[in-house]
């Protein structure tokens, strides 16, 4: 395969890569509007497009032309930059994960994923890492005391909780034994017992840790019950008081895409990719792996909001308590024991 | 190419550096320190050690740095105040600093020899690094871990210093 | 093909505008990251050293000066925090009674 | 095949047991320190016991090395212990004496302060005195022997709030320095000549010398050795610590000041045989020694009134007789007056702590007197004890005193006249203590209006401390180990029938026949006569001594009923002649009852001059005139210094930061240019 073949089939799985992720984006918040509707015996968005399905597009309208406010005292560069940071390093991450086996198209042999690095799952701990930047800066710019209590918090709930969640993940590595999203994906086929998929959630004993992923998840990307920092009801909406039109639609792309990318990785580390029954035509076993991983995805991003519909936020030295003396201890736990075990084996 | 793309990092490198040094307020002298950040962690991948530059993001970029935001949003730390500051800096310091650099470079330069290095020279797979950590390393990796530890302590004991003083004060007049 | 002398000719760059950081700003974090950026500077030469003698021992040298980075960091922010308490400044000219 | 014995456990043992009650016994209770300390000494005792079991199996003598220790080219010194019969003995004694004053230790400090101090001293002395014997070098030996110096300084300061005891410990300590010093030189010389300080290699390298070519350095090295174990072991000239070191509490002038560590210097003395047998002046010095100093110390313990003091002189003076054992070659009839010692001089001071604490902390004998119905068991013990000493057989004291003087008339005579003489003198003091202690009438005042309050403390008063009225048996916790002692003063006697003892021991000082026999004749007849391998050639004169013994034995048993007799004319049945006495010897009396002046003499000759010189010369002088000057110039001319220099400190971080860039510059240009410069 040529680099021009190569440079071709790449931008072209970039464009389709990111408009699946945008519409996805935008149909998330769709969803979300639509399912708490419904626990809270509401019909949700109806009225644009059957089933209101083309609410998104309305409201991308409405973000497009409203008036882009900047306040006055704010600082300038660093405002601006904020939400472009935010969704920059939040869509930037969908481009390690593979969300399908490889495909063949005549000579053309080539991944299901924008592109694999053996360092992948690494990359994407850094991309989230550097995307709190993205919040603290929204909420110190914008020199309001509210964004600035945001940011604070987001700051220091994102420092907090990562720590917890890289040490989740430990335990998949170990007993993958390879950084590369793909090559963990691989591990985890086939059953074990005859039916019971060997998914690290199940084979490796991993539910602690996918318990505490889940958990630290929901602190990462802010959502309820960790949504402190842009706490409506006491922070005026936090770190994005300030903002408006374009770049708030941007801090809400960024929340929205954080949240698919981590639902990609719980499918892929925890519930074994796109591993699922296969069966049919050449065409049948090449889509049916990617409607797999779609549907894990679904899964994960419902119970996000059936979560949100359901439980009330913690308080904050609650939040940091349960992260740091709960989360962390029973993180190093798991690891612990799932080294031994895996030591014992080899 | 490699050259090129050295170059093209260094140059964005060093002019973090520099703007780190032309800022006034402190959160602009952060962010340009996390670029200076970003640029090392692709010259680490131009040199092959991978692992170590995904660590430098994951840790200096988005651990350490975020908390020196943290703190300059905490202590809301202004723009930096004119001051007559040290006349030993600036009269022995500076000068001193800039003969010792460059003399460096100039031996660097003049001295070093036509060593070169590739793309990918070393390629530092997580595996090997490990290897080398848990084993070779394992006494040192340890004591670190300690350090850590007497560090977290420390930074415990020394930023909640004030709280617990002023709770101390408080039972005693309650 | 990059001579083995650029990176370290970067690497002493970088030191050298965080000595220049260390001895010309007045904020005390900024300071604090002129440090860093030593480090950093120190921690490229580290790495360029190591592809230059196919030794990965100079890589493991970055995590340990990383690990040591962070915990300075940790501290040396609780005592700027706390100094910030009973000074309320940053600016270190006028924290120099050597005592909080 | 030789088991591992894990001999470093013992003396391990007790440091553990030290270590524990230091660190933790302040805040435990009693019985939680007395338990460590029983339990630790005991293990070390049941160690000890099992080594015996263990002993036939083994090859003699068996070294154990722990690790090195110093390595200076050939020179080597191990942390290794050493155990053949000598040390065996030892051990038995050091641990089995030390154990059971431990027990009697519980019960009679149980009401002082500092009770886990006590423990933790007297573990600590455990540790250092098993180190002293079990050393397979003489500078582990060392270790231990200024470590039971140090632990003896502990406890004899113990009450160091009162002055007398805490100076009584400087004292101790200062002397027993002197004897250090003599036997620091005796070692370098050792290492200078030997280039070795273990036992067994000495004794290799020493054996084929002859006497006649190195006598000199011999006799140098013995003296040495001499004057080191006089200090430890209080022998003429520097004894004077001893009687003071009764400050202590009563257990540890049993353990300490009279059954294990004043005997270290009779062990070290014995240990170096090789080197005595080669000086046969020193040899005389050490029987000199040894006589006079059984003889003055008996003369000075006559006039004697504290319980304690007369037991210390006569500790005093029956290490003298241990000394003319070794002096005149019979190292086995020395190492076993050291043993019956050990148990009947253990056994009076354990019982005269008893009778302290029975009458409430008294000490001077003529405020008691008819104790004998009061205190019955501790009566007994000690008439044991003091029958024992006394040299009645067939008790232990006869048997190893006996052996002490057949061995001594071997030799001259006038060790044997002046040895049997000091018997008597023993027998009369002890009977004169025995009679004033137990007979007559009771002479305490302060009880006397508690009498009828004391009798009813005798029926339950066990645990009652001294201080309290009226006169008590002591606690079985403190009879018991008496009762054990007595035993042994009577039945310990007895290994050493048939001369099995120095048969056992035989081997041990072996060489010493062997070698010696060409060589030199009359230190090592003793042990050539017992010796199993030269018994043919000596048989004949075997048979004729075999008949002189038995006439010096009965003249050295009539001394000890001869003093019996005295003591039971002058002071039970006619108590006031001792008075009379006293009074027409006058001056003489006095001079004797002033322990001859000894302290006086020494005050006046060598510590005023020495304080003399140390004040006008040493401090006025050379302290601050020369090195306090200086130290104070130098602090002066640092402190204009710094006045100039102090200007660069400004307290401003970045000043300092730049100073440190300079320096760094001024580096990076100076190794430039030496790099530039060797190109």
């Amino acid at each position: 395969m040529n680099v021009g073949i190569f440079i071709l089939v790449s931008v072209i799985k970039i464009a389709l890569v990111f408009f699946i992720l945008l519409t996805a984006v935008a149909y998330t918040v769709w969803l979300e509007r639509k399912v708490v509707g419904h626990m809270q015996n509401r019909w949700g968005p109806t009225r644009v497009g059957p089933f209101g399905l083309l609410q998104p597009a309305a409201d991308g309208v409405k973000f497009l032309f409203k008036e882009d406010l900047t306040p006055p005292h704010v600082h300038k560069t660093l405002y601006i930059a904020a939400p472009m940071i935010a969704v920059a390093f939040a869509l930037t991450s969908i481009a390690v994960i593979p969300f399908g086996n490889w495909v063949v198209l005549g000579d053309i042999y080539t991944p299901l994923q924008i592109t694999d690095v053996n360092i992948g799952l690494l990359i994407i701990l850094g991309l989230t890492s550097l995307g709190v930047y993205g919040i603290a800066l929204s909420g110190w710019s914008s020199n309001n005391k509210y964004s600035l209590l945001g940011g604070l918090r987001a700051s220091a709930q994102m420092i907090s909780y990562e720590i917890a969640l890289g040490l989740s993940l430990v335990g998949v590595l170990i007993l993958s034994g390879s950084f590369s999203l793909r090559e963990i994906v691989d591990a985890q086929a086939g059953h074990f017992w005859g039916f019971i998929p060997k998914w690290n959630i199940f084979y490796g004993g991993q539910f602690v840790a996918f318990f505490i992923y889940l958990m630290a998840a929901y602190a990462e990307t802010n959502r309820i019950p960790f949504d402190l920092p842009e706490a409506e009801t006491e922070l005026v909406a936090g770190y994005h008081t300030e903002y408006s039109a374009m770049k708030f639609a941007m801090f809400f792309m960024a929340e929205y895409a954080n949240m698919i990318t981590v639902g990609c990785l719980a499918t892929i580390l925890f519930l074994g990719g796109w591993h699922g029954p296969i069966f049919g035509p050449y065409i049948l076993q090449t889509i049916l792996p990617v409607f797999w991983f779609v549907a894990k995805v679904f899964v994960f991003m419902f119970i996000y909001i059936w979560v949100r519909g359901t439980l009330p936020r913690f308080r904050y030295d609650q939040l940091m308590a349960f992260g740091w003396k709960f989360l962390l201890p029973l993180a190093i736990a798991n690891l612990v024991i799932t080294a031994f075990i895996v030591a014992l084996k080899s | 190419m490699h050259l090129i793309l050295f170059l093209i990092f260094g140059a964005v490198c060093v002019a973090g550096a520099v703007n780190l040094l032309l800022q006034h307020h402190p959160i602009d002298s952060a962010l340009s320190l996390v670029v200076v950040m970003g640029a090392l962690a692709a010259e680490y991948l131009l040199l092959g050690a991978e692992f170590v530059a995904a660590v430098q993001v994951i840790v200096y970029a988005g651990a350490i740095m975020v908390l020196f935001v943290f703190v300059i949003m905490l202590l809301n730390a202004g723009e930096e105040a004119r001051s007559g500051g040290s006349r030993v800096a600036w009269i022995f310091g500076v000068p001193g600093m800039l003969i010792g650099s460059i003399l460096m470079a100039w031996i660097l330069l003049k001295h070093s020899g036509t060593s070169r290095v590739e793309i990918g020279a070393l390629p530092g797979s997580p595996q090997d690094i490990g290897w080398l950590l848990f084993h070779d390393y394992l006494l040192p990796f340890e004591v670190t871990s300690i350090l850590v530890l007497i560090a977290i302590m420390g930074a415990v004991v020394l930023a909640g210093h004030a709280q617990s003083q002023t709770r101390a004060i408080e039972k005693k007049e309650g | 093909m990059v001579p083995l002398s650029y990176y370290l000719i970067l690497s002493g760059i970088l030191f050298a505008c965080g000595v220049t950081g260390f001895l010309i700003k007045r904020n005390l974090i900024t300071i604090f990251m002129s440090i860093e950026l030593m480090l950093n500077g120190v921690n490229l030469s580290f790495v360029a050293f190591a592809a230059q003698w196919h030794a990965l021992s100079g890589q493991i040298f970055v995590f340990f000066v990383m690990v040591v980075a962070a915990a300075e960091a940790a501290v040396g922010l609780a005592i700027i925090i706390a100094v910030y308490r009973t000074r309320e400044t940053l600016n270190v000219d006028q924290i120099n009674l050597l005592k909080l | 095949m030789t088991p591992n014995l894990h001999l470093w456990l013992i003396p391990l043992l007790p440091l553990a047991g030290a270590a524990i009650n230091g660190f933790l016994g302040k805040r435990s209770s009693r019985q939680a320190v007395s338990t460590v300390a029983l339990v630790f000494s005991g293990a070390a005792f049941a160690m000890a016991l099992w080594v015996v079991s263990q002993f036939s199996s083994l090859t003699l003598p068996y070294i154990e090395t722990l690790a090195p220790w110093i390595r200076a080219g050939a020179f080597q010194v191990d942390f290794a212990f050493y155990l053949d019969q000598l040390s065996l003995i030892m051990l038995l004694v050091v641990t089995g004496v030390g154990f059971l004053i431990h027990i009697y230790s519980v019960g009679y400090m149980w009401e002082e302060g500092g009770f886990y101090r006590f423990f933790t001293y007297l573990n600590l002395f455990m540790f250092f005195m098993l180190t002293l014997i079990l050393a397979s070098n003489y500078l582990l030996m060392f270790i231990g022997w200024e470590g039971v110096g140090l632990a003896s300084y502990l406890l004899i300061g113990f009450y160091f709030l009162r002055d007398s005891a805490a100076s009584a410990g400087k004292k101790a300590f200062i002397v027993n320095r002197i004897g250090d010093f003599g036997f620091l030189i005796a070692l370098f010389l050792l290492i200078k000549h030997f280039g070795s300080l273990n036992y067994a290699e000495l004794a290799h390298v020493i054996s084929p010398l002859h006497i006649e070519t190195h006598a000199g350095l011999f006799t140098a090295i013995g003296i040495l050795l001499m004057v080191g174990a006089a200090g430890k072991s209080a022998q003429i000239p520097l004894y004077v610590w001893l009687p003071d070191a009764m400050e202590g509490p009563t257990p540890v002038s049993a353990l300490i000041h009279a059954a294990t560590m004043v005997t270290a210097g009779v062990y070290m003395v014995s240990r170096s045989h090789v080197i005595f047998d080669r000086a046969p002046s020193a040899m005389t010095v050490v029987a000199i020694i040894g006589t006079l100093t059984a003889f003055f110390a008996a003369t000075i313990g006559i006039t004697q009134t504290d319980i304690k003091k007369v037991l210390a002189y006569s500790t005093v003076s029956q290490l003298g007789y241990m000394f003319l054992g070794c002096g005149v070659g019979a190292f086995s009839a020395g190492i076993f007056h050291l043993m019956t010692h050990a148990f009947f001089k253990g056994l009076l001071f354990l019982a005269a702590g008893s009778v302290i604490h029975a009458v409430g902390g008294e000490q001077d004998m003529r405020k008691m007197g008819g104790l004998r119905t009061k205190i019955p068991w501790t009566f007994w013990t000690m008439t044991a004890g003091t029958f024992a000493i006394a040299g009645i057989p067939p008790l232990a004291g006869f048997f190893s005193k006996d052996e002490i003087l057949w061995q001594a008339s071997r030799v001259s005579l006038i060790y044997w006249g002046v040895g049997v003489f000091t018997a008597f003198l023993t027998s009369f003091y002890m009977f004169r203590q025995w009679f004033i202690t137990f007979f007559g009438e009771y002479r305490g005042e302060a009880h006397d209006s508690h009498e009828h309050g004391g009798h009813g403390h005798d029926s339950h008063g066990d645990d009652h401390g001294h201080g309290h009225g009226g006169v008590h048996e002591s606690p079985a916790l403190m009879l018991g180990p008496l009762v054990v002692l007595a035993i042994l003063s009577v039945v310990g006697g007895w290994v050493g029938i048939g001369n099995r003892f120095e048969n056992f021991l035989a081997p041990v000082f072996h060489s010493t026949a062997t070698i010696s026999a060409d060589s030199f004749d009359a230190p090592a007849v003793s042990t050539e006569s017992t010796s199993p391998e030269s018994l043919s050639p000596a048989s004949k004169s075997e048979e004729s001594g075999k008949n002189t013994e038995l006439l010096f034995t009965a003249i050295s048993v009539g001394a000890g009923v001869l003093g019996f007799l005295l003591a039971w004319q002058l002071y039970y049945r006619r108590p006031e002649l001792p008075t009379e006495i006293a009074a027409k010897l006058g001056g003489f009396y006095y001079t004797v009852l002033n322990k001859y002046y000894v302290d006086e003499i020494y005050a006046a000759v060598i510590v005023k001059p020495l304080i003399a010189f140390s004040s006008a010369v040493l401090w006025q002088g050379i302290d601050r005139g020369i090195i306090d000057a200086t130290l104070d110039g130098s602090a002066e001319g640092a402190r204009e210094v710094s006045d100039s220099m102090r200007h660069m400190q400004s307290g401003n971080i970045r000043s300092y930061a730049g100073w440190v860039a300079a320096g760094a510059a001024c580096i990076i240009v100076f190794m430039a240019w030496m790099a530039v410069g060797t190109r």
